[in-house]
């Protein structure tokens, strides 16, 4: 039996010990159902004594996917997340990407700005501040627009990410929902040449509009000269 | 009047010469060159002065000469002597889309508006270049004198920040004319003269003998006019013209060197004009503040400068220690507080002197 | 002034005029308030109480026509050179610059990855004095503009210049 | 009679200007003096924060937040150092808690000594402003004390502190606390309820409430326009619960709620809490315990992303970390709060003066080291 199964049993066996005789059930593999059950059965005769609570460390996660390590926090987001999703498959069902809902939620963008509307009005959301907008160029041509929502009422943070591909990066802009979207946006615009559609005032904001290249795109060249002035990385090109 | 007395002194000195028309002459330009010479070194002490004061108020020492090789002296006094010899000797720059005539022109009349007005301001009685009956009338009249040129500089500047300075200068100066010319007359009328020395013989006898003193009127006319001369002279809280952190320096903003110096000095020689009038017209002038102490003609510049001095320290005072007004604000003070107000003490003084007889 | 500078032969009485010019220049450089980055706190420091500028005659104007010495304080950006250069033609002549803090003098830390940092303002005006740290301490800001005093002091600008 | 309408100018105030804090330009359409429209231009201090951080790796990345906010340098190291935390999970112990949060409320201090200096100087009042700097001088004198720089500390590290705190720090800093407290009170009497200033602040540049939120302002002038919300109290991070401190909000006592001069005043009032704060961490501080005890030996943080805020003196700044298991960050991004800050100046600042609108840029309290990053 390997150290990783013995875990699984411990795990298992709280799990029913705590009520939850179901996700012993529930588990595929005969033979940790077997020995959980008997292990459950043996605690409570008082043969054995209970394993210790422990928790699972990112690395030990049979799939491998992305969990956050926030303690207190990881659960509040995460039952937002889990709240907005149920909400967000009720009123547009095609537009989750993701299967994991942990930290985040991966949109479509065709969408995106009705759902940023409701996102908004629907009462027991009520994200009312967009506290973070950002982008980011993530491996194999995709850039990712993501938002961290937070509403001021509820006190509560989720995160929506929005994928597009470098040759079609559009997606809708928010700025009209969130009056802070319109510098965000621009910054994004600016960093990574994310086009926001139905954005008033698509300029560069940090660079200078005659600016070339998107900075914080990973291929990101730097210009040689910039009216006149040289821009170089390393001082050899100097004099 | 100096100019008589030196005219017959030569007269008396080179009795047999005939030519009394260059005496004549020499006797107008002799008061004018003293009056250059006393605004420049004036100019370089109140410069000093507001430089030791304000930094006293900073909580900081101000000039103290520290420096390398030749400083500035002790206690830096040789500071603003420093700061005129750079500024004379620094590049002028007229900008090629100026208005050259005017911008050219703007530094001068703003010298001579306060340059003139030093002849009408009697240190004594006989130290006062020219004893017009008119005397408080022309000070006030050739003050405004400043506007025209503030004016000149702001729109000749071809400069967005200097236009708004001279644009809020035009409106302020010319506003505020009216609440201390409604305050002197006040005075004039006690007194029944326009002439400056006759306005200091109706205050003799010492401290209760002034005219702020004379009826319960006077301290209200003295406190529009003083902070009406505060917003005359473009000082704090009523330096919008040339506020450093609004319009960058308004509408000196594009003047340099010897140019700049100009402006500099006249700011610094209105504000012992309009301190000599407030002096003259409430203070008692060239007397001493009691009866019989000092009370000769030797001391009288000794007084006259002290009381002077005294109104400038305020002033410098003022300008450390509160913000700067709006422009709405101002007009509002100026249109709907001060005249009003100076109409009622003239009408109040008016009745005053009917009861009293 | 530009008429007379370099015009004269050296004698005893340009000699003297001399060391009264250079030393109005040295004890008054008035400095041009510039400043772009975390510097500018710094020299906002030194020109406050503690530190006091105005002891060695140095007050802060805010138009570039009445400074004498411009203090680049901060980073410049490519987006800023420009106007940095403006600002110093518009300034009158005799003019200094002093370049305060590592990113002025070379780019400081933003020397490799900054893509839109100027790697020393020296590259569009020319520097007179060096202040380097970043930030340099208001001691050291006053170090570097004592240097220039003496600097300014050791001109002759109405001596003619040998050929 | 009709109005008269002349041409519209248009006025570049900035990128050097006395009024902009820095580099900003603001490009202002005036009719005479009434502003209708500002457009502000940023980027003139753009220092590529952004792409550093993907450069340099977790260590390196802090003197770069120092950069960022010149004025609260501590604070955006805080920042920093509790999104690493909470992504990389590290616990640090009771003492490092007690010293971050001691050096957080004195930057604070600091910071809203110098704006409220600066609103002071944008109204052409010149002595409070020195005065601010001259008490802040001795709080920079505390941070010298503690860890030798008086601007850019570099002082907090993920998972501890550079340095302990130096024999004597307690002492020095009642010592200050005490020269410190009559002097907000002379601070307050010659700006806030100085007439002229009051007559140029209040009324002016009103932020409602919603519009605040909706542009994502944060901080005191969130606070300001009377939303009562402060992350220290809210959303606790560190030991913030720890302490009992009031969260001031603008009441409009001079007013209506949200005008420039509730933006002042909140800020002064902050600075009382804030020493109040300070002298409760001094009182219960830890003797023991070591500041590099929980350091990580290499920062190698799991792969994922981690959002994290904290309470500066601006408002909630935000650090969006991404990391894809390798020494350097993947992609960082700081949510600065005078960014935000700087997004409203059109909604709130048109239609008044051209004197108004400065007086509410310098109440909006930026740094334009955070602005462009």
């Amino acid at each position: 039996m390997t150290e990783n199964q013995q875990k699984l049993i411990d795990e298992l066996v709280n799990k029913g010990l705590d009520g939850d005789m179901d996700a012993v059930n529930a588990h595929q593999d005969r033979m940790v159902r077997a020995k959980a059950k008997s292990m459950i059965m043996k605690i409570q005769k008082g043969i054995l004594k209970r394993p210790p609570l422990k928790k699972i460390s990112p690395e030990e996660v049979p799939n491998g996917d992305i969990v956050q390590n926030q303690e207190k926090k990881e659960n509040k987001q995460e039952s937002t997340s889990a709240k907005v999703v149920r909400k967000l498959l009720e009123k547009f069902p095609n537009e989750i990407e993701n299967e994991e809902f942990d930290s985040h939620i991966q949109l479509k963008p065709d969408k995106w700005f009705e759902i940023a509307t409701w996102l908004k009005s629907e009462p027991e959301l009520f994200f009312d501040s967009l506290q973070c907008q950002m982008g980011i160029d993530v491996q194999d041509d995709i850039l990712e627009s993501r938002y961290n929502l937070h509403s001021m009422k509820h006190n509560h943070y989720v995160e929506l990410r929005i994928a597009v591909s470098r040759s079609n990066a559009k997606i809708p802009s928010v700025e009209k929902i969130w009056r802070v979207a319109d510098w965000f946006e621009r910054e994004t615009y600016d960093m990574l040449g994310i086009e926001y559609i139905g954005h008033s005032d698509l300029r560069r904001i940090l660079l200078p509009d005659d600016w070339e290249g998107w900075p914080l795109r990973k291929d990101y060249q730097e210009q040689e000269t910039y009216h006149g002035i040289i821009v170089p990385k390393m001082k050899e090109g100097w004099e | 009047m100096t100019v008589d007395y030196i005219f017959e002194g030569l007269n008396q000195m080179f009795s047999g010469f005939t030519g009394n028309e260059i005496f004549l002459i020499i006797a107008i330009l002799l008061p004018c060159v003293g009056c250059f010479i006393f605004i420049a070194l004036y100019g370089l002490v109140a410069i000093y002065a507001e430089l030791k004061v304000s930094s006293f108020i900073h909580d900081k020492t101000g000039p103290m000469g520290q420096g390398v090789g030749l400083h500035a002296g002790k206690w830096g006094l040789l500071q603003p002597v420093a700061d005129a010899i750079k500024l004379i000797l620094k590049e002028d720059i007229i900008p090629s889309s100026a208005d050259r005539p005017l911008y050219i022109l703007a530094p001068f009349i703003i010298f001579i508006g306060a340059f003139v007005s030093f002849v009408a301001i009697p240190f004594g009685e006989k130290v006062i270049v020219a004893d017009m009956n008119i005397g408080i009338f022309y000070i006030l009249g050739i003050g405004s004198l400043a506007v025209i040129a503030i004016i000149l500089a702001g729109w000749s500047s071809n400069n967005k920040w200097a236009l708004y300075g001279g644009m809020r200068s035009a409106a302020q100066i010319v506003s505020y004319e009216i609440p201390a010319g409604i305050s002197l007359v006040v005075v004039i009328m006690l007194t029944s003269s326009l002439s400056m020395q006759e306005i200091i013989g109706y205050q003799s006898g010492g401290m209760f003998g002034w005219i702020l003193f004379d009826n319960p009127f006077m301290p209200i006319a003295f406190v529009i006019y003083f902070i009406s001369a505060l917003a005359e002279t473009n000082r704090t809280p009523f330096d919008l013209p040339e506020s450093e952190s609004e319009l960058v320096a308004g509408f000196v903003t594009e003047y340099s060197g010897m140019r700049y110096a100009f402006f500099f000095l006249s700011e610094y020689a209105n504000m012992f004009v309009v301190s000599a009038v407030a002096v003259t017209a409430f203070l008692g002038g060239w007397q001493s503040p009691f009866p019989n102490f000092l009370n000769t003609s030797g001391w009288s510049v000794f007084w006259m400068m002290s009381k002077i001095s005294l109104l400038i320290f305020v002033m410098i005072w003022i300008r450390f220690t509160v913000p700067r007004l709006r422009v709405d604000q101002l007009m509002h003070l100026c249109w709907k507080v001060f005249i009003p107000i100076g109409l009622f003490n003239v009408f109040g003084v008016a009745i005053w002197i009917i009861v009293r007889g | 002034m530009g008429l007379f500078t370099n015009k004269f032969q050296d004698n005893i009485i340009v000699e003297k005029l001399d060391k009264l010019l250079s030393w109005g220049r040295s004890t008054s450089p008035w400095f041009f308030q510039f400043g772009t980055a975390c510097c500018a706190i710094e020299m906002m420091a030194a020109a406050a109480s503690r530190h006091d500028l105005k002891r060695i005659g140095m007050i802060p104007r805010s138009s570039p026509r009445q400074a004498d010495v411009m203090i680049v304080a901060g980073t410049v950006t490519m987006k800023m050179a420009i106007r940095v250069k403006k600002l110093y033609e518009q300034m009158a002549d005799p003019k200094y610059v002093v370049a305060m803090g590592s990113c002025a003098t070379s780019g400081g830390p933003y020397w490799q990855h900054g893509y839109h940092v100027l790697k020393g303002v020296d590259l569009v005006i020319p520097v007179d004095v060096y202040v380097p740290g970043c930030p340099p301490r208001p001691e050291s800001l006053i170090e570097g503009l004592l240097k220039l005093q003496e600097q300014i002091l050791e001109e002759r600008p109405l001596t003619r210049k040998m050929a | 009679m009709g109005v008269v309408h002349g041409e519209e100018m248009v006025l570049n105030i900035g990128p050097q200007h006395p009024a902009t804090h820095g580099v900003l330009r603001l490009q202002v359409r005036t009719d005479g003096e009434v502003v209708s429209k500002i457009t502000p231009y940023m980027g003139y201090l753009h220092r590529c924060f952004e792409k550093h951080c993907e450069n340099v790796t977790y260590e390196q990345v802090i003197p770069f937040t120092d950069r960022c906010d010149y004025l609260a340098s501590m604070s955006m190291n805080f920042g920093y150092v509790v999104a690493m935390e909470r992504l990389m999970d590290i616990k640090v112990n009771e003492r490092v808690e007690y010293i971050r949060i001691i050096m957080a409320e004195l930057q604070r201090i600091a910071s809203h000594l110098l704006c409220t200096g600066v609103f002071g100087l944008d109204l052409g009042a010149f002595t409070p402003f020195l005065w601010a700097l001259r008490d802040r001088e001795r709080i920079l004198d505390l941070f010298e004390l503690t860890c030798g720089a008086r601007l850019l500390y570099n002082y907090m590290w993920v998972g501890g502190l550079s340095h302990d705190l130096p024999v004597g720090f307690v002492e020095s800093t009642f010592k200050f606390l005490d020269y410190f407290e009559p002097k907000i009170d002379e601070l307050e009497n010659i700006l806030a309820h100085n007439k002229i200033l009051v007559e140029r602040s209040a009324d002016i540049g009103v932020m409602p409430k919603d519009i605040a939120i909706s542009y994502g302002v944060t901080g005191p002038n969130l606070r300001a326009s009377g939303v009562k919300w402060d992350l220290r109290k809210d959303d606790p991070y560190s030991i913030y619960d720890r302490f009992e401190f009031d969260v001031p909000i603008g009441q409009g006592l001079k007013g209506t709620v949200g005008d420039c001069w509730d933006r002042f005043y909140v800020r002064i009032l902050e600075i009382r809490e804030s020493v109040k704060i300070v002298r409760q961490a001094l009182a219960s501080i830890p003797k023991d315990g070591d500041v590099h005890q929980s350091l990580p030996k290499k920062i190698r943080p799991p792969k994922g992303s981690v959002y994290a805020r904290t309470e500066t003196p601006r408002g909630d700044l935000g650090y969006y970390i991404e990391s894809d298991g390798s020494p350097i960050p993947y992609r960082l991004k700081m949510r600065s709060p005078a960014f935000t800050a700087l997004s409203v100046l059109d909604e709130i600042g048109g239609g008044w003066l051209l004197s108004d609108v400065l007086a509410i840029l310098g109440s909006l309290d930026i740094v334009l080291g955070e602005i462009d990053r």
